[in-house]
């Protein structure tokens, strides 16, 4: 291994355990803010993994998106619904624990022994720095190959928009 | 002299936009668009593109400009039909169609062009849209003086125009259905421009909801065409459909489904419940509406894509019978049968635009073009002039209904004879406009052996007389029966009425047997030519017009019918209430097809949930959950008990159970989902190992 | 780095929510589950992308796009809907929400 | 290695950078607010006009005992004004002070999109100082700050869509070359020229990320005391602060580097525009600063559904036809030119 797939792997192992850190305390946490906080590390860290991907531009859509608007509106309704400083008790399903360790650990077995036959074998990752046109590929990527799903996920979220609005309306 | 008048606008209009024009065309000489064989031609972009203007000027500073902001639309308007008047001498004197591209787009692979497209006919619509509405803008003035939101009122107005622009220059189905949809949402905004009122709302949201029916069959048409010929192209796709480059099966679902949005914006039978309905607009829109931009467009769509549907249907001298010319033919008479007994002067006039709408679409699907594109150009011209007159009356006396006037002839001169000029044309009364274009589509059908629409054409003519007789009569003769003392309108609402008049008296000419000017400078190729005259078809024509007319004097001026007559013999009693219902059509809708959408179909969805998923999800639940406890259960009870229990007890707690599963609680369907996912997982790897 | 610790990661950060949605009694923290295994997808998406280069990685992109845009909308919508049913029953505990059976 | 000391040369320069940003705008602040209000202001800290004033204060803080409330969520009360600060440094890393990798952290190809990015972070501090003093004003402050990102947010973003549009890059480099390239009629504009609606877009969703008034509703003091900000004291209060000044300082940057042409200037010799460049830049951001600090005490403060009202009514919609009109703009010269 050359010196820059060492820091690669570094970098990856800090990320990789901040995420998965950050989603075990996102289903443990008993305060629901304090999850939420945690859900922002997690996705804090996965824009890091996607800087690392060569991803940048998809980063700072994680960073806006998530962060800056997700979390923010998730925050805000549980602060406006209910949340007291310190433990909650009954955030958890008690008698769901086992069954949701058991289907979660069956799930990840299941996936492990489909990629592991699969992509086990696949060589390291060659991470080279991105040539300066990757975002105008994905812009074209986006605006051409994509225009028809880009326009459906317009409307989705137009009317996600009108429905949210439906909804939280007092009358 | 015609060559005089043509040469000395273009002057003005070019000397007027010469700036702008050099400007598109990068430095070509203002000179050259003087002498260019179709010089003019290419100033079409600007007549499109000023009411747009107009438009974004009246909503930005309308409130702050002079004259409320109306004069922005005024003055685009009228510059855009001078353009369009020199444009239409210039298509008379023998130019070539100019074809405009202004930018093409690669949208998934495929190439989208817009562009424009002057020819002939494009140029006549442009002359009848510019001149319609430049004479509503003007007449606006005074009949939308004291109302609310004026200023919005002729932003819209500007945009209605615009919009209708765009649609009849695109040289593409894309950009002709942006247009068409424009001229959709802004009829919408006008039709409840009195939106306080329930009723106006509900009129909008009606004639807004009828014509999107027709307008999602006209865009599957489109995809359908598109997907056929490989392009939205409008000439693209007639050649081809031309030449048999479509399958004739495909080209037949192309065009049905083009033909329903038809229905729905010309107001054809059985999606014309809109149009009467669309009177609550003001009646300057209404005008427009009728005669120049809205229901026209469907019109217009099929004479543009003749090719298409003349392919589709076989239309033409010889041909079958066809689902253009049946619900044209229906829809001519049904609508006069309506007019008849309506008391809004509004609602009368409306049928009659859905009558003489269904004269062109029957004229359409006979096959002649030229009669119904001629029809057009005339019915603009005298529909026009009866809307503003009867918005003059309405103005006068503060009501819509004929039993609230009479006798208006001597307090309104100018309204009455423009009034009575207007009905005229419309009647068919020899000489004027309206006989020309109508003995034209009855002479081509009668020639071409369409016997039944040349007979329910000549009825229709005969109701037309006497509705419009009925018309005149009770608003006009007679004493007057309302409140107030009507006086005459304002000079900016009698100088359209005057204009419009004059030319209701004179277009008609334009297509004078002798002369086939009309025919000749808006032609098209596939048509096949007739006869040049024939004095059966004028002859009938005639005599069905002034049956029409004595009939309706008869009646409603000497009133010599019996009194009575509608309520005591039964047949006319069944007609009347029959008519009065609108042929219960509405009704039909309301509780055909609104109701059960809204109570039947959601029982029905309900029956299917609680019945069909809830018993799949029960019976996985007790697959992956209860099956083994179940089983040792019931096994336990029979063996034990044998028939302890009694098979309706069995049934009884089985649906207990089955019932426990679905506890409503998302988590435990997700729990199956997972469930059954990662078996569904397992299975497959293990399948394809 | 391999491409396999990419899918592992994006595997474990599911069944974690698998696990959250689950367990998980209050709906906010259900819909952050729900994230985080969306998250996953997307690390996935772009760990494929990275692997096949080229066009694959700009429309691997376009997806983890469009799924943003979608949890986005997702979010919206489910806290609006937490904000409705938390009016109606002063509670958001998902297993009280039943009332759709029967 | 060198590398790595242009990395710690840059990083301590950043670092510096806040606490400067900082006293010069709030010193600004203190001072330009006094003299429109025909009052002098502090004047004796330092002799010279009270320029030490803020020096003292900051002293003060650090002095002062760090108090958290008994009831408040200690970690995330004490994470909550380093949250602050940090975005207000992440923006920091990205604008370019003159033209050469030594004036620049960093040059991101999607500059101007992760600098929004960033700044949206600072949202989140607020919320957990809000949520953590466990306090109903701060409580009630943070959620207003949430609600107003709803506000802003959007504008923002859209706003500098129409920049990135019509210079074609979202580097912030880039945007800046592209304005040195760019004229109207012969004449050398920045884009504040073509692009008047959207700067004036900008610079308001830019009032209301910042709360400044008139849109400082998570702050009101009259309503909540200071919002989120009510049970911090000490170098904790100082963080928020500093933040507060150096994030303003940031977006006026930027709005600065994206609308009046950043660290370039028309005319200036090759050989000498290293030197004007961060002058330049400082000067031009010192302007927009100017400005929002002359909005504060001109205007009153907004309610928050008067604020959601004009963002969704009046900027987004102005916002969108802004980036319709510059896309057709940019494709009719595009075409123009060949």
């Amino acid at each position: 291994m050359s010196n820059q797939q060492v820091v690669q792997v570094i970098i990856f192992g800090i990320a990789a355990a901040l995420i998965i850190f950050g989603g075990i305390r996102v289903v443990t946490a008993q305060n629901i803010v304090r999850a939420a906080l945690y859900l922002v590390l997690t996705l804090a860290a996965t824009a890091g993994l996607f800087v690392l991907l060569l991803a940048e531009f998809i980063a700072a859509v994680q960073i806006l998106i998530y962060v800056g608007a997700v979390v923010v509106i998730l925050l805000f309704g549980i602060m406006l619904t209910r949340a007291p400083i310190g433990l909650t008790p009954d955030l958890d399903n008690e008698s769901a624990r086992i069954w949701g360790l058991v289907a979660g650990l069956v799930f990840l077995g299941v996936v492990t022994f489909v990629l592991w036959r699969h992509f086990a074998s696949v060589p390291a990752l060659e991470l080279s720095a991105p040539d300066s046109g990757a975002n105008e590929a994905l812009g074209r990527s986006l605006l051409v190959d994509w225009v028809a799903p880009f326009e459906a996920v317009s409307m989705v979220l137009l009317s996600a928009l009108i429905g949210a609005l439906a909804m939280a309306r007092k009358d | 002299m015609v060559g005089a008048l043509a040469s000395s606008v273009s002057v003005a209009s070019s000397a007027l936009l010469g700036a702008a024009e050099a400007a598109a065309e990068h430095g070509e000489h203002a000179a050259a668009v003087l002498n260019g064989p179709n010089s003019t031609l290419k100033l079409g972009w600007l007549v499109v593109a000023l009411p747009f203007v107009g438009w974004l000027l009246t909503l930005f500073f309308g409130k702050r400009s002079p004259m409320r902001g109306a004069i922005y639309g005024v003055t685009a308007l009228g510059a855009g039909l001078l353009i369009s008047i020199a444009m239409f001498f210039q298509v008379a004197g023998g130019a070539a169609p100019y074809h405009q591209k202004f930018y093409t787009f690669d949208i998934g692979g495929y190439e989208v062009s817009t562009g424009f497209s002057f020819d002939s006919f494009t140029v006549m619509m442009f002359a009848v849209v510019t001149l319609i509405s430049f004479l509503v803008h003007i007449y606006s003035l005074a009949y939308m003086k004291d109302e609310v939101r004026f200023t919005f009122f002729y932003a819209t107005l500007s945009l209605f125009t615009g919009s209708m622009l765009l649609m009849v220059a695109s040289d593409n189905l894309l950009q002709m259905f942006v247009g068409w949809e424009l001229v959709g949402v802004c009829s919408y905004l006008l039709i409840g421009h009195y939106w306080e009122e329930k009723p106006n709302s509900s009129a909008a949201i009606k004639a807004f909801i009828t014509t999107r029916i027709g307008d999602v069959g006209m865009m599957f048409g489109i995809f359908v065409l598109f997907f056929a010929a490989g392009t939205f192209d409008i000439g693209g796709i007639n050649g081809l459909a031309a030449s048999g480059g479509i399958k004739h099966g495909i080209l037949l679902a192309g065009a049905t489904l083009l033909f329903i949005g038809v229905i729905g914006k010309s107001a054809q039978f059985p999606l014309h419940v809109w149009l009467p309905d669309a009177m609550a607009g003001p009646t300057p829109v209404s005008a427009l509406i009728h005669a120049a931009t809205m229901v026209v467009a469907g019109i217009y769509l099929v004479a543009r894509n003749f090719d298409v549907f003349r392919t589709a249907f076989a239309l033409g001298p010889g041909g079958p019978a066809n689902v253009v010319m049946i619900i044209g033919t229906i829809t001519m008479l049904i609508a006069a049968l309506l007019a008849m007994v309506q008391d809004d002067i509004k609602k009368v006039l409306a049928y009659s635009t859905v009558s003489q709408l269904g004269y062109m679409v029957a004229a359409l699907g006979v096959g002649a073009w030229t009669a119904a594109v001629f029809h057009l150009f005339t019915h603009a011209m005298f529909k026009a002039l009866l809307f503003l007159g009867s918005g003059s009356v309405i103005h006068a006396v503060h009501s819509n209904n004929m039993s609230d006037m009479g006798g208006l002839r001597k307090e309104m001169p100018v309204t009455f004879w423009t009034f009575l000029i207007g009905s005229a044309a419309l009647a068919g009364v020899p000489g004027l406009a309206g006989f020309f274009s109508k003995d034209e589509i009855l002479h081509f059908a009668f020639h071409n052996h369409y016997y039944a629409v040349f007979g329910v054409g000549l009825l229709t003519a005969a109701l037309t007389a006497l509705y419009m007789t009925r018309c005149v009569s009770l608003t006009f003769f007679g004493e007057f029966r309302g409140h107030g003392h009507p006086h005459e309108s304002p000079r900016l609402m009698t100088v359209p009425l005057v204009v419009l008049a004059v030319l209701s008296v004179t277009v008609g000419s334009l297509n004078f047997w002798g002369m086939k000017g009309f025919g000749v400078w808006i032609a098209y190729a596939g048509e096949q030519h007739v006869a040049e005259f024939d004095v059966v078809a004028m002859l009938a024509g005639t005599a069905a017009g002034a049956i029409g007319i004595l009939l309706g004097l008869w009646i409603y001026y000497w009133k010599k019918a019996p009194q009575g007559l509608l309520d005591r013999v039964a047949p006319f009693r069944w007609a009347h209430t029959l008519l009065m219902n609108k042929y219960y059509l509405d009704d039909l809708y309301i509780k055909g097809i609104v109701r059960p959408v809204q109570y039947s179909l959601s029982k029905v969805a309900y029956w299917i949930n609680q019945k069909i998923i809830d018993g799949v999800v029960n019976g996985v639940g007790v697959m992956t959950r209860k099956a083994l406890a179940e089983a040792t259960y019931w096994l336990d009870q029979t063996v034990v008990d044998g028939f302890v229990n009694d098979v309706a007890n069995e049934a009884g707690e089985a649906g207990g159970a089955l019932r426990r599963i679905q506890t409503g609680k998302a988590q435990q369907y997700v729990a199956v989902a997972v469930v059954a996912t990662a078996v569904l997982v397992i299975a497959v790897v293990w399948a394809v190992r | 780095m391999r491409l396999m610790s990419i899918l592992m990661l994006s595997a474990a950060l599911f069944s974690i929510g698998i696990y959250g949605v689950l367990v998980r009694r209050n709906a906010v923290l259900v819909l952050m589950s729900i994230e985080l295994m969306l998250n996953a997808v997307n690390i996935n998406l772009i760990g494929f992308g990275t692997w096949l280069r080229d066009t694959a990685f700009v429309n691997a992109q376009a997806f983890v796009l469009f799924v943003i845009a979608i949890a986005a909308a997702e979010v919206g919508i489910g806290i609006a809907i937490v904000l409705a049913i938390y009016r109606n029953k002063a509670s958001i505990a998902v297993d009280e929400v039943d009332s759709m059976k029967w | 290695m060198t590398i790595w000391i242009e990395v710690a040369v840059k990083t301590l320069a950043l670092l510096l950078m806040i606490p400067l940003a900082a006293l010069a705008l709030g010193y600004s602040e203190l001072k330009i607010m006094a003299h429109m209000q025909s009052r002098v202001g502090p004047m004796e800290a330092g002799k010279f006009h009270g320029w030490a004033q803020l020096i003292a204060d900051g002293l003060k803080f650090i002095q002062k005992e760090d108090v958290i409330p008994e009831a408040a969520d200690r970690s995330v009360f004490a994470l909550a004004p380093v949250l602050s600060l940090i975005s207000a440094f992440l923006v920091f890393a990205v604008v370019p002070f003159g033209s050469g990798q030594r004036f620049w952290f960093f040059n991101l190809d999607i500059g101007l999109f992760y600098a929004l990015a960033v700044s949206a972070i600072s949202v989140l501090g607020v919320l957990m100082a809000g949520w953590s003093s466990a306090n109903k004003y701060s409580l009630m402050g943070g959620l207003r700050a949430a609600a107003q990102l709803m506000a802003y947010e959007l504008p923002l973003v859209l706003a500098a869509v129409a920049v990135v549009i019509q210079a074609g890059t979202m580097s912030l480099v880039g945007i800046v070359e592209a304005q040195a390239n760019f004229s109207i009629l012969g004449i050398p504009v920045p884009y504040v020229v073509p692009q008047f609606a959207g700067f004036v877009i900008f610079v308001i969703a830019s009032v209301a990320e910042l709360s400044r008034t008139p849109f400082d509703m998570p702050m009101a003091e009259s309503e909540l005391i200071t919002g989120p900000l009510t049970e911090y004291t000490g170098f904790r209060f100082l963080f928020f602060f500093m933040a507060e000044y150096a994030g303003m300082f940031a977006l006026s940057a930027i709005a600065a580097t994206i609308y009046l042409g950043g660290y370039w200037l028309p005319g200036v010799p090759d050989n000498i525009a290293p030197a004007v460049g961060p002058v330049a830049l400082v000067a031009k951001t010192g302007l927009i600063a100017f400005f929002l600090i002359w909005i504060r005490s001109t205007y009153p403060r907004l309610r928050e559904d008067q604020l959601q009202k004009f963002a969704w009514k009046v900027l987004i919609p102005i916002s969108l036809v802004n980036i319709l009109v510059t896309s057709i703009a940019v494709v009719f010269v595009s075409d123009v030119q060949g």
